[in-house]
């Protein structure tokens, strides 16, 4: 065709020019330097979305890409090698790091407290014992005007309302370190259900992903009572009970509470945690757990080993400071240098590290 | 061919053709332009194939994924009640009746409430200027993104349902139907969203229907003293019947496969209650929820099996769907603007004409 | 009856009066010979055993009743019916003594050959300037110059130019029917085709547009080989110098049932029912 | 049925015609028609409450910053706060879908317009292209998030990672259907005796097919290809596990990329008001886009039924 009347050539035409358009940026963004790539629990997600915006202040080239999708995804994702780190509330077991061919290192990040949250207009201050908070969630108890929580909570006027509970639809070290603390003071509880990422509930749950998801189901149902990280309990202005710890008092979910219920946690030689004894602390308070981000010891790229050391540097020294505004505990001083230690000697570079590498 | 062809004007063609050494030659053919010719046709052929090698292509990758778990549970997965992700033992049945009594809710909401919209906005109760923007309007609907109605269905919808539900409970729990006390989200929610969502499917497509009944059999019915209502129901819903259930269909399949709306109001619990005022859960619910993060082989293997059962549902029910409308199309129904339709599964329907 | 004769026959008429269909007419040369040509849409036959010359330099109308197979005919002749269905032609058509159902045949080649006009007016949703270029640039490449000069002659030819030569690159839609018509036969002309197939032209169109087609006929056939399908008896006797009436038999099959010079046909014609069809008693 | 009239006396044939119908059919058209409207009414009620809310929570918080900044991180409210990457993110989505499902759906298209139907189609292409007809109507039918699943298996277990490639890829198996079929019916609505005026000037299949047939649909196929892509803009399912998502600048097409779909997923669920309030304005954007696309695609249709 001698000249372009056609609209077919017009049509071309603009969608070429229209392609150049969305494509111009977004290759220069590919001129970018190594970015890392993470996904794994939401329980410390707002924390890790903090830290990238706050570590790229430091270190411009150093761009952290963290999504939560879950503990357990977290988990998947660093076993299939599709992410550059994982994340999860529990760290693996030895069974789950076997199948990393590349190595994993784990880096304790934070802790954190798990509120028990619930909806009751005009009830406030829900006091939850030892007995109680269990035979809740099995489903034992069914109603709010049980004798046991009336017994609980003396002088409160309980509604005749079902108890709609509210858990998990996905995979969560959140829900792990529910049913582990429940599981360590309820033997009732840990035979019927057991500490686990995504257990069976006896009793029917309104079910959401991500703690998010739970806070708004609790938010949002007259009667609901579920569980979720203490700083989504705040943010979302919900309603928060007191639960029972080991020595008979009451105590809510807060940054002091939680840093006094970690202060005897043991790390393992690997920064590991045996997690029985983190289920029922003899101080502070009682459902407590801590996350993790898990690193490969081999990254095929060189320049990404060297984002990974700088990154978990950042995280455990400075980061540390970002923790308790956002409601999270901190590792202990002593605990963290090891392992800045573990992985500025730990991580290295293997060309035989496939996968993720760019 | 050159434009010598052209060089004397039409005015001086020589009488004789054979003198003036016209070119008639009608039998050479460029080999290039045959092979082009050829080529262009076959590379159409292998295009064409493309469309079918991906429904294969796609069933493959689904059936090779889910085979740990069709080797593990066979077919027993399909009425087996139990998933226990822990235990790693998993069952389809609360998936999908979730899904199937879902799709009904939406269905028995949305089937009057789109033909009334489809006769609204095809008979003349109302002059032609506002006709065919409501139609517009409904199908409007089908634009906004599954994400959006679930993120409205959490904030108003399920408030606004409350009392309903409470309402429901308190006066008919002697019916199983609502034997049990609302949670708010549930069965019942999800399937008045699903309602919403299909609505604009099954009033396009039977708005199209109507109209392919030709004018004159309206007025022929009418001059035989038939009213308004009368002419719909003894002559255009018969005449456009298997059309519309053609429309039902669809909307069956749109509902059948829709993911977020539903997740984010049906409670995602796996049971099976006779109560639509309690939670449920959906195949697609629990794909988005459980998907990205399953990681036992078998934990994936039962995911992607639900996702063939769904698949195989909802390629069931297309099916009947196509096979409803081209069955009308031979017996002369009224059969002209249904197929152009497209039913587009989960988001909207297309459609070419306003 | 008597039509008004308004093109003298350029070539003298046949002196046998009365021609057997086949019988060439002595000092016209064939630009198109059917030779026993039958048609079958599918199985079901259309047309039975034609035998027609088109004569060079000549205008030939085909008339009959409807369903007596003349667009059938006249489709057959440049091959372009058989894009229209399962078709299956016995018989042959010579293309200036090339049979155009040899094998060999570029059927590309033969329609640009052998022009067409539709019943329907059928412009391109296009620019008037690109309706008239567009089989012009099929056939190859042309500086801009050059096409404009054959857009203008094929325009001028077809009696169009002077209405739409402000107007070339405006929509070839929002022309009147007639001129859409004359467009139509302004898109045939740019190729330069021998031969111009007219398929009922103006049966579309209102008397005064057909009136203008008529007069358009009547100037192209100075220089073009023309053969037109009309149902209009008055019309092919003003524009033709030949005419055959086809018609069905009892098996709704259509023929060919005489040949000859268009004044013989309408005044004399030799069997009865031409002669009822033109008197206006059956058809 | 009303009685007919016994005898030809003009009077009671005039009382015939003024005596009003039984009171039972009266009533069953007025209720039927006050049903109707109803329920009419009633279908408009979830749209206008969903537009309604959206514009309500959205407007407010559309500011021009929110195209051009990146998500704020939880909890920081003193830095510019936007979702420009998501937009980014569903473009360059988008454009991977339409540029995988252009040439397959409108070659398909044409196959079953030009070659599968009518004259040209000898039996086997017939059969052939009926068959693939039926399959691209079934295909359009399959949930978008077995799509996804699809495209998971397909993508990201092989090349071992979410991407804006594998989320392409789910949202070009979406709009394959819709484009192959609505170019199907652009192309039926160019008549016939135009591709047979074409051929009568010695054009090949080649030329009448793309210089008239799909010349004269273009705008039909246009609108095709911007209903498949408005489709495709505001799914979410598919997204989930094959882009995953983002919170910073799509970065290589083998990088999970952001989409506004997946932010209005995860920020409707969170806990900070500010990241609550952008799922709304996300949502009014992505609304807006996808109403616009709609829109303009009807706007694109009407021109042409107006040339014919």
């Amino acid at each position: 065709m001698a000249f372009p009347t056609t609209n077919l050539q017009r049509t071309a035409t603009t969608s070429a020019v229209t392609a150049a358009f969305v494509f111009g940026p977004f290759l220069t963004a590919i001129a970018q330097a190594v970015p890392l790539t993470g996904a794994g629990a939401t329980f410390p997600e707002p924390l890790y979305q903090r830290y990238a915006s706050e570590i790229k202040k430091v270190y411009p080239d150093l761009q952290i890409n963290y999504q939560g999708i879950g503990s357990g995804g977290g988990i998947k994702q660093l076993t299939a090698g599709t992410v550059d780190f994982g994340a999860s509330d529990t760290a693996m077991t030895n069974e789950e790091a076997a199948k990393v061919s590349r190595g994993v290192i784990y880096v304790p990040t934070a802790g954190g407290a798990v509120a028990v949250v619930y909806n009751l207009p005009g009830v406030n201050n829900l006091k939850l014992s030892r007995k109680t908070l269990p035979a809740i969630f099995s489903g034992q108890i069914t109603r709010w005007n049980d004798s046991r929580i009336v017994a609980d909570n003396p002088g409160v006027r309980l509604p005749a309302q079902p108890i709609r509970l509210a858990t998990r639809a996905d995979s969560s070290g959140t829900t792990f370190i529910f049913t582990n603390h429940l599981s360590a003071i309820d033997p009732y509880f840990k035979g019927r259900i057991g500490a686990n990422k995504a257990p069976r509930w006896t009793r029917n749950s309104l079910k959401a992903k991500g703690n998010p998801g739970v806070a708004q189901i609790v938010k949002r149902t007259p009667g609901a009572v579920g569980y979720v990280e203490s700083s989504f309990s705040k943010t979302n202005r919900l309603q928060t009970a007191q639960v029972q710890a080991k020595n008979g008092s009451y105590v809510a979910p807060t940054v002091q509470a939680a840093n006094q219920a970690l202060q005897a946690v043991q790390f393992d030689s690997d920064n590991r945690v045996d997690f029985t004894k983190l289920g029922d602390p003899a101080n502070g308070y009682p459902i407590t757990g801590l996350t993790w981000i898990m690193v490969y010891k081999q990254y095929a790229d060189p320049a990404k080993a060297d984002s990974v050391k700088r990154m978990v540097q950042w995280i455990l020294t400075r980061g540390q400071a970002l923790n308790s505004s956002l409601e999270y505990t901190q590792i202990p001083q002593s605990t963290a240098n090891r392992v800045v230690q573990a992985v500025q000697s730990g991580v290295g570079v293997s060309t035989a590290a496939t996968g993720s590498g760019r | 061919m050159q434009s010598s062809e052209h060089d004397s004007s039409i005015g001086a063609r020589a009488p004789d053709p054979q003198k003036a050494g016209l070119i008639l030659d009608i039998t050479t053919t460029d080999r290039w332009d045959l092979v082009l010719e050829q080529g262009f046709s076959w590379l159409l052929r292998g295009f064409a194939l493309s469309i079918v090698v991906v429904l294969v292509w796609m069933s493959w990758v689904i059936f090779q994924q889910a085979r740990p778990a069709i080797q593990q549970f066979g077919l027993k997965f399909l009425w087996s009640q139990d998933w226990d992700v822990p235990g790693l033992t998993f069952g389809a049945l609360p998936y999908i009746y979730g899904t199937l009594v879902t799709s009904a809710i939406a269905l028995i909401l949305a089937i009057p409430v789109g033909i009334a919209v489809a006769l609204v906005s095809s008979e003349n109760f109302l002059p032609l200027w506002l006709r065919s923007p409501l139609g517009f309007l409904v199908e409007l609907i089908a634009a906004i993104p599954s994400v959006i109605v679930g993120l409205w269905g959490i904030f108003v919808l399920i408030p606004f349902l409350q009392p309903l539900q409470q309402g429901l409970y308190r006066y008919l729990n002697w019916l199983p139907l609502f034997g049990t006390e609302p949670y708010g989200p549930g069965m019942l929610p999800a399937g008045v969203i699903l309602g919403i969502m299909v609505l604009p499917t099954i009033a396009a497509i039977s708005r199209d229907v109507l109209l392919a009944v030709p004018g004159e059999l309206r007025s022929a019915s009418m001059s035989l003293g038939a009213t308004r209502w009368e002419t719909i129901f003894k002559l255009l819903l018969p005449a456009g019947a298997s059309g519309i259930l053609g429309a039902v269909m669809l909307g069956l399949g749109r509902a059948l496969g829709e993911t977020m709306a539903v997740t984010m109001v049906i409670g995602n619990s796996p049971q099976i209650s006779a109560s639509l005022l309690d939670l449920g859960y959906t195949i697609p619910a629990v794909l988005a929820n459980e998907f990205a993060e399953a990681l036992d082989n078998l934990h994936i293997g039962a995911l992607m099996y639900l996702a063939l059962i769904l698949f195989a549902i909802t390629l069931l029910v297309n099916i009947i769907a196509v096979l409803l409308v081209r069955l009308m199309g031979q017996q002369g129904g009224i059969s002209t603007r249904v197929e152009p339709t497209i039913n587009t599964g989960a988001d909207q329907p297309q459609r070419l004409l306003p | 009856m008597k039509f008004p004769q308004t093109n003298p026959p350029h070539k003298p008429t046949n002196p046998l009066g009365a021609a057997s269909p086949a019988a060439p007419i002595p000092g016209l040369l064939p630009a198109l010979k059917a030779k026993q040509l039958s048609f079958y849409y599918g199985s079901q036959k259309a047309l039975e055993d034609v035998s027609l010359d088109i004569y060079h330099g000549q205008v030939t109308a085909i008339i009959g009743p409807s369903g007596c197979g003349k667009s059938t005919f006249i489709k057959a002749l440049n091959r372009i019916g058989e894009l229209e269905g399962k078709v299956r032609v016995e018989g042959a058509v010579e293309f200036f003594g090339q049979n155009i159902y040899s094998h060999r045949i570029n059927l590309n080649r033969l329609r640009r050959q052998i022009g067409m006009v539709f019943q329907k007016p059928n412009p391109f949703p296009m620019s008037i300037y690109d309706n008239v270029a567009y089989g012009v640039r099929i056939g190859g490449r042309y500086s801009r110059t050059e096409l404009d000069a054959i857009v203008e002659s094929a325009l001028s030819s077809a009696a169009l130019w002077n209405e739409v030569k402000d107007n070339l690159h405006k929509s070839a839609l929002g022309l009147s029917g007639g001129q859409q018509q004359r467009l139509c036969i302004a898109r045939a002309l740019a190729v330069k085709p021998q031969v111009l197939l007219m398929d009922e032209p103006a049966s579309a169109l209102d008397p005064i547009s057909t009136m203008k087609i008529e007069e358009l006929i009547h100037t192209l056939s100075q220089e073009l080989t023309i053969a037109i399908v009309t149902h209009n008896m008055q019309q092919a006797s003003r524009v033709s110098h030949y005419t055959a009436f086809f018609s069905t038999d009892e098996g709704r099959i259509g023929q060919m049932i005489e040949f000859g010079p268009t004044a013989e046909i309408f005044t004399a014609p030799t069997h009865p029912r031409t002669q009822d069809y033109v008197e206006g008693r059956f058809g | 049925m009303t009685a007919t009239p016994t005898n030809s006396d003009p009077k009671s044939l005039a009382a015939e015609l003024l005596h009003p119908l039984p009171l039972g059919r009266t009533w069953f058209t007025y209720g039927m028609t006050a049903i109707a409207f109803g329920l009419t009414g009633l279908a408009l009620i979830p749209l206008l409450a969903i537009l309604i809310e959206i514009l309500r929570q959205g407007l407010p918080h559309l500011t021009p910053e929110v195209f051009v900044s990146l998500p704020a991180p939880a909890g920081v409210t003193d830095v510019p706060n936007g979702f420009a990457n998501a937009i980014l993110g569903t473009l360059i989505m988008v454009t991977i879908a339409t540029l995988l499902s252009i040439p397959f759906g409108v070659m398909t298209g044409i196959f079953l317009s030009e070659l599968g139907r009518g004259a040209a189609a000898s039996g086997p292409v017939q059969t052939v292209a009926s068959f693939v007809r039926f399959i691209a109507t079934i295909l359009s039918g399959v949930p978008s998030i077995i799509a996804g699943v699809f495209a998971w298996g397909v993508i990201v277990q092989t090349m071992k990672g979410f991407s804006a490639l594998a989320g392409g890829f789910a949202l070009a198996i979406i709009m394959l259907p819709i484009v192959t079929l609505t170019t199907e019916e652009a192309l039926k609505l160019v008549p016939d005796s135009q591709r047979l005026a074409s051929a009568a000037l010695g054009a090949n299949r080649r030329q009448t097919t793309f210089r008239i047939a799909v010349t004269s649909a273009l705008s039909g196929i246009t609108t095709g290809i911007l209903l498949a892509v408005a489709r495709a803009a505001g799914e979410t399912a598919p997204l989930l596990f094959t882009a995953l998502g983002s919170l910073t600048w799509p970065d290589g097409l083998l990088k999970p990329a952001p989409s506004l779909s997946v932010l209005i997923f995860n920020y409707s669920q969170s806990p900070f008001v500010e990241q609550t309030e952008l799922a709304w304005t996300a949502s009014a954007v992505l609304v807006g886009l996808v109403l616009l696309t709609s829109i303009l695609s009807r706007f694109f249709t009407r021109r042409r039924l107006k040339i014919r």
